[in-house]
């Protein structure tokens, strides 16, 4: 097969997360491209998690979609969650122990789902329990692989001469082998994944690696290795293994970021855990630097530190999702009054208010772009993919500090939590740009000098004397009601939205992917471009074909591009494809187009945007409805 | 000399505000400790109290309403080279601010809070601050005050404040040596100040003070110093009791200083040495114009964890 | 005269706002409509603050402009600040005892004005001292009338048997007096002016008495009542002298509120000053009800304590501007998340961050609109003068309570400050809707029933038993993930924009004022109303005939109203006036409509918009300019 | 019955998690007070400790991290009739809540608070709250705590709480005991509980607290309560020092009591007597369906001081 798709289900806590590292590093270890996604609840222990991977032997993938080849579950609710999500001819393993568990004895299950598999269940003409299920699966086409994990982790746990309760520990490794098994994974490839994770614990190493590989061998022994990748052909030497939350604090390390300030929140602490891992910024034993990395007593008190410490003239962040931004926002003007380089990277999730903590959204564009009182210039950045999103954080600092002004770094939760193989960065791309950032000076400075709209920028510290205010202010900083200095200075202000969008080419800021003989249009922006562009990839070979438009800075927007290329199309061939209700984005290519896009493909229940659901939306749309709801995923 | 200290900003409190006290005995403690302007910034949250750093030539940070601590917390991070006051009302710093308040005790970074006790909300026409007592009622308030007051005191000494003191603004050089020993001291120190705001509180006023206020250093025997680790406790409970003194008498100077606590600059530096070689925000993140001061190599080893050699 | 401009200026802390509300009133009293601005420094004591006042003799003035009938100082600051205020024939009162003050000498005027206003001096050939700026301005054709101010007192203290010093506090009287007698007011309404403010103290009564009628005869023996208003027509028998502020306050009482919740915050403050006055609803020692009035320790307590409120059932509320209302962002979506009818009143200052606190924008509707993570309905309704603000403080609580929405009612400064004689309101258009909102009920309840877009809201305490969470839930409220759940839930919510818009007829959320023979359109919001209608009457005695269209609740937006009248006009004849730079209510109604408005007449110097000026902007955006900026004031 | 108060939703903390000894407490003691859940409400911030409302059958408002206080005075104004009790985290009400938390105190609004003192950021993964002593290291962070505690109990009598105690998870009657007088109380009430996380704190644990804790009113002489305004101050100093014991040994049990303070609730009624009579929320605001409660001839009088009778 040219791509297996995967889902390994698991209650929360129960080890899933290092299963799937372990098999993805295995993947990319054996030469395929790997994307996963992990999709939980805001619980700690025991509620339904699981993780849905795509590999594939010809590309780096950057979508996902079902239904799956193989779904592998540590526990009954995983098979009740996601029996209908293996296609006909795919797979299930499970655990032949828990045959005669009945849907309802899972009390972790919401009773809203519950309901609606059960409903399935009947559907399928299945019974309430586990094993029942499995059979009436084989009458579908699904082939059901029920082992023993009991015998299974007895056998190990003889074998490697511990106890059999410590043997429990291990469970999870299970799946692992199973999928490895099915994949015709070599054993190399998986011990090399299982060393680099626990290589500094041997035990562990060894035990992982024989539990794998016992299972593996049972499974093979059963049914060979029908789900067998082909030769891989991506030709990549080496590749990393991250998470959005990773390719972002990586991303910042690179470009300079020298203070961190945050305040624990689900999708955005992880960053900020990867910045206090890397703090010391040691290679070889010498330091390169270091990052004060501060977890904070609020939000308020992370960016308004992360100010300070800009002022001050370091590389200054702060990351949060949506309930921390929206304490951020009277910082975030106070920035954008006193033209501080100060930058936010902001996650989104599912809201309004705590909303769906761990799950995904594109919901705060709008509000990303206009909060906090009065106005002032800012930038916002969305980020389509963790490689973009690595250069972006560099990029987002140099805005800040060639513009003076905060720039609004926007991703989602879905990025941050996919993990995928990404090539190693063009360090040819990368540049460091401070624009007139002063670290020597003297004496009292008009901080902000009107005679250009950026002024030279003394930091704290440089050997200026220098006054900041949050009221309006004169060239020196200091407090002035003056109608005429106010006419000025906040027209000074305010012109760096056109001064940038002057210097910043419009082609970064939108970017269109097209082959010139397109009759529709997609429009997207952040984690919608890869379902997006896989989408239409499939749409070409069923005939029909689309361009794709991704829209990646919302301001300064890009207006002129924008427009030429949307009017090119007639306006009903053009569709916005958003993870909102709104159509946000299309709400922001109005107002600055008068283009209004009519017809919408929309997802808001927080899972990913898939890309078999896009197609169809897609297709729908172009055949004469005005909006497809999208709602695959548990 | 103090003078040097000044702007040439008109100075637009209320005359006879003990506001200018405190900017005075600020500007005389600079010019004494010798701190050059340049390595100093004086950051505000917002109030009356909060115009402060425009009147001092130093670097000045006129924040948000109950965030100077914050803003400060951030810029003596970033660079530990700096001298950092930060110049707050009551309102500000605690009230809606009392979290950061809070939140510096219990890092004890080196920053010294000068705390504008005047009782009332000066900047928006006189209401109720956190530290009127209740029953009071100043001219202001249409009738009296109906919550408790907070004790500044109490409050640092519990949050773990190492210098905590308390002057008057009228007694400018009293005030100033207090602000001369709080800066010097390697900690979170605060120096609260009765300051009477003559516009809108007609109780604490420089009459009610006069006959009060007495010194804690000419009471004999007081010594608010922990020497030794196992004074710390009787130390400290020995100031908060001090502070709930209030009517007939009422004490001013240091009431608790404990040197002997580590500052969070040397608790991260403890972890991460690097961070008191250079400060973070001097340190050089590029080279050649413009490549990241971390190469290719150098990322690939620092974040080896995350790279897979590919044997396909 | 059928209408005089008067401009009464003195240093912040003299008393020119007791005098404006005295001369006020005595005018109002005399049968005159009046408006009248203030604006003042952020600051307690010793900055320059002015009183701006219309009277007319024929209709209830509903915007100011420039030059003004007479400038009356009390300091000498205040004449260099307005000298060039004063139209050609018009009148300057002084205190000759300052002929000598000089310009450098003003220390509270800060640096950039004292520069400016230097200027004006040399380019009238004045000198530095104020005497000879009068003499000056004499030779422009301003006739200044320099008065004795301690002379004055001498003689009135000596009249009335006090010291001398003691006699200086009633100092601010002197400009009364000498309005007075320029406009020939009578003494009787002086007097009764004069009572109604002092009242309660009978010596302040007298001593105000004396002094206003002792400047007046001064005056009049001079010149005269060269400013004699005509006979009044306007035939009100009652009429209410209130701020915007006033306004708000009462509506909400009239509308129900039981709960106001506040941070004191310019210009916000006074409104719950009026609230805590009127705490105990006391009518002849009876009490019609009692509100609860709580000053908070923040504005996060106060949004969300005013949550709590409305959850048990009272009208519930909070006011605040800019700085406050970027810290509510948090509340706000949990209100809208939890369908709670929570009220905040909105007034913009000038942003951003502290900016001109105590000055006035528009700058705010953009954040308004979009605040805060995720996606809710909201209803943003914003005043077009102060008898709107009334009504609307009491829709803006029927809105939340029927739809169960947070509403947000925007109000800016100069609305806030502005006094003007307002009418009583009309009770049969007052109406208290509250919806589904239930006071009796019985045990555990759906309160998000899915069944209806807005389910019965039984209040904390009504004997149901019901649960609220910020996280998505179902319809008992409690949390789930589930991703239907999600789907219908969401869209449940957001609904409510279409019931909303379906319901509140387009009529009252955009106002069209047009004779049906225009050529162009002005669009415009919240207090430019005013200045609007007043520059289109002017504009049409010179032959330019346009059209008004107020744009009145913003969400949900009347879309289909405001395309049908805007493309009614040619394209480069709609102008949007706005006090802002961003051109925001434009930016709303090409998201909405797709229609772009290319011509802007904008201000955004904290100062009102004046009639004259917006007249001249709308001249030349007439005859091709795309941009006008006012800056008219002081 | 405790019984009556559960809900039949899925209980989704960790197994062996403190709080579950924490709703099984709040359930009995409402069982037992004899409240009706339709005139109780439980309020809650965000975090593990968050969810308790939903376990609960009676009025529950899961609000937002830190805020639930704010809320609840809310809730409490409009109806005092109703029962109020508020479930917050460490994090929640002394972080990022923590003005809130100072706020009530301050007050003596008739609400109880119940403290989920867990020493760490249950629900974010395990971070250190502010009640983590300086040094600690649970398994859940990477390097030991850097910023020294707030004092939970110390803080809440300095901030002005008229009923101070603390419990402990599994001691679920002896808790139990503690939140029905916590209850019973007039005014401010904060009740600590230690309670394990069995998940993240692996210092602070069941077997730590096992050998450690004693009942303060097993202690000999030990009496919380204020019973004259002259023994305020000492028996708050003493209620300061005793919550300082943390080590060989560690007190359960009242700390303090206040019952001679007013409420807010009576503060309010003082000043505006209708207040008392019919609770602000549930006073009609309208008459005939639909006019307002207050005429245009009841306007005209309440608002007489800024109407002008025209003499034109
Ligand atoms: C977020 C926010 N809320 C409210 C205000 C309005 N405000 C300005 S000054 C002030 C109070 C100042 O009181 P205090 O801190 O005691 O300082 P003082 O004026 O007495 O020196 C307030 C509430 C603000 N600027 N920002
Ligand atoms: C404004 C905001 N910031 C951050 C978060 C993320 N968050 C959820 S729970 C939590 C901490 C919970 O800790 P604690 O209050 O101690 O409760 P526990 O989970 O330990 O019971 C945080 C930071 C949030 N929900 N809202
Ligand atoms: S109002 Fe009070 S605190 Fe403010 S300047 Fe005047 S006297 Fe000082
Ligand atoms: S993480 Fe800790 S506090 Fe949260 S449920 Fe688990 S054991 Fe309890
Ligand atoms: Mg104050
Ligand atoms: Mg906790």
């Amino acid at each position: 097969m040219e791509e297996a798709l995967i889902l390994i289900g698991g209650s929360q806590g129960s080890g899933i997360e290092t299963s799937s590292l372990i098999l993805s590093s295995a993947l990319v270890r054996a030469g395929y491209g790997v994307l996963s996604n992990r999709e939980y609840y805001s619980n700690i222990v025991g509620r339904h998690s699981y993780i849905h991977l795509r590999a594939s032997s010809s590309q780096l993938p950057r979508s996902l979609t079902y239904p799956v080849d193989l779904v592998a579950a540590l526990d009954a609710e995983s098979v009740f969650f996601h029996f209908d999500d293996v296609r006909r001819g795919g797979f299930l393993v499970y655990d032949r122990d828990l045959s005669k568990t009945k849907l309802r004895g899972i009390i972790s299950m919401e009773p809203e789902s519950r309901a609606r598999v059960e409903g399935k269940l009947k559907a399928i003409g299945a019974g309430e329990e586990l094993g029942s299920l499995a059979l009436a699966l084989e009458g579908l086409g699904v082939r059901s692989i029920g082992l023993s994990y009991g015998s299974i982790i007895s056998s190990f746990a003889e074998k490697l001469g511990i106890a059999r309760a410590e043997a429990q520990r291990f469970r999870s490794s299970i799946v692992v082998g199973a999928a490895a098994g099915l994949l015709g994974l070599r054993q190399e490839a998986l011990d090399y994944a299982i060393d680099r994770r626990f290589g500094r614990r041997p035990a562990l190493s060894k035990a992982n690696k024989l539990l794998t590989a016992l299972v593996a061998e049972e499974v093979k022994s059963l049914v060979g290795s029908p789900l067998r990748l082909d030769e891989p052909s991506i030709g990549e030497e080496e590749l990393l293994l991250v998470s959005g939350n990773d390719a972002v604090g990586m991303g910042k390390i690179v470009g300079g970021l020298r203070y961190q300030a945050y305040y624990p929140i689900t999708p955005a602490t992880d960053e900020s855990v990867l910045h206090e891992t890397y703090e010391a910024l040691r290679v070889e034993g010498e330091s390169l630097g270091s990052i004060v990395v501060l977890q904070t007593e609020d939000e308020i008190a992370a960016v308004n530190s992360a100010i300070g410490a800009a002022l001050a003239g370091a590389r200054a962040s702060t990351s949060t999702s949506g309930p921390g931004f929206s304490l951020m926002v009277e910082g975030l003007g106070w920035a954008g009054m006193n033209e501080t380089p100060l930058v936010i990277t902001y996650y989104q999730r599912g809201g309004p208010s705590t909303g769906l903590p761990t799950r995904g959204s594109q919901s705060d564009l709008l509000f990303s772009l206009f909060a906090s009182h009065g106005e002032f210039p800012r930038a916002v950045i969305s980020s389509g993919d963790h490689l973009e999103a690595f250069y972006d954080a560099i990029w987002a600092f140099n805005i800040a500090e060639k513009y003076q002004v905060p720039v609004i770094h926007l991703l989602d939760k879905f990025l941050a939590n996919m993990v995928t193989s990404m090539p190693l960065p063009d360090w040819s791309k990368i540049r460091i740009e401070r624009g007139s950032t002063l670290f020597e000076a003297n004496g009292s400075v008009k901080r902000f000098d009107k005679s250009s709209v950026v002024s030279p920028r003394p930091v704290i510290g440089s050997g200026a004397v220098i006054w900041y205010t949050g009221d309006e202010h004169n060239e020196w900083g200091h407090i002035t009601e003056d109608p005429v200095n106010r006419l000025e200075m906040y027209e000074k202000r305010y012109r760096k939205l056109q001064l940038m969008d002057a210097e910043i080419p419009e082609e970064e800021r939108a970017i269109y992917y097209s082959q010139g003989d397109e009759d529709f249009l997609l429009v997207g922006w952040g984690s919608t471009k890869g379902p997006a562009l896989d989408a239409l990839r499939e749409l070409r070979e069923e005939g029909l074909a689309g361009a794709f438009l991704q829209l990646k800075v919302f301001e300064p927007f890009p207006a002129r591009l924008v427009s030429k290329v949307i009017s090119s199309f007639k306006p009903d061939r053009v569709i916005a494809v958003e993870a909102n209700i709104g159509a946000q984005a299309a709400k922001v290519v109005a107002m600055h187009t008068g283009h209004v896009i009519r017809k919408h493909a929309l997802k808001w229940t927080g899972r990913p945007i898939y890309t078999m659901e896009l197609v169809q939306a897609v297709k729908r749309l172009l055949a004469g409805s005005e909006r497809e709801v999208m709602s695959y995923g548990k | 000399m103090a003078s040097r200290f000044r702007t040439d900003v008109w100075i637009d409190w209320c005359p006879g505000c003990g506001d200018f006290g405190i900017v005075a005995a600020m500007q005389k403690a600079f010019a004494e400790l010798n701190i050059e302007p340049e390595k100093l910034a004086v950051v505000s949250g917002i109030g009356c109290s909060g115009k402060t750093p425009h009147f001092i030539y130093a670097n000045g940070v006129h924040t948000l309403h109950g965030r100077g601590i914050a803003f400060a917390t951030g810029i003596k991070l970033a660079n530990p080279e700096l001298t950092v006051v930060v110049s707050g009302g009551d309102g500000d710093l605690l009230g809606i601010g009392v979290a950061h308040f809070v939140a510096l005790g219990r890092r004890n970074l080196d920053i010294t809070v000068i705390l504008h006790n005047n009782q009332v909300y000066g900047l928006t026409k006189g209401q109720a601050s956190p530290t009127l007592k209740k029953g009071d009622k100043p001219k202001s308030l249409p009738a009296p005050n109906i919550q408790d007051p907070v004790n500044p005191i109490a409050l640092a000494v519990s949050s773990g404040y190492t210098f905590v003191a308390r002057g008057y603004a009228m007694w400018v050089d009293h005030l100033k040596e207090l602000i001369k020993a709080a800066i010097a001291h390697r900690g979170s120190a605060l120096v609260e100040v009765l300051q009477p705001c003559v516009t809108y509180n007609d109780l604490y006023t420089g009459d009610y003070y006069k006959d009060r206020l007495y010194k804690l250093e000419e009471e004999p025997g007081w010594d608010p110093v922990v020497r030794s680790p196992a004074e710390l406790d009787e130390k400290a409970a020995r100031a908060i009791v001090k502070s709930m003194e209030w009517g007939e008498r009422i004490p001013v100077g240091v009431f608790f200083v404990n040197p002997l606590a580590e500052t969070y600059e040397e608790r991260i530096a403890k972890r991460n040495p690097g961070f008191s070689i250079t400060p973070p925000a001097r340190q050089p993140i590029s080279r050649n114009g413009g490549e990241p001061i971390i190469s290719k190599e150098e990322f690939r080893k620092l974040f080896s964890d995350y790279i897979i050699i590919v044997r396909g």
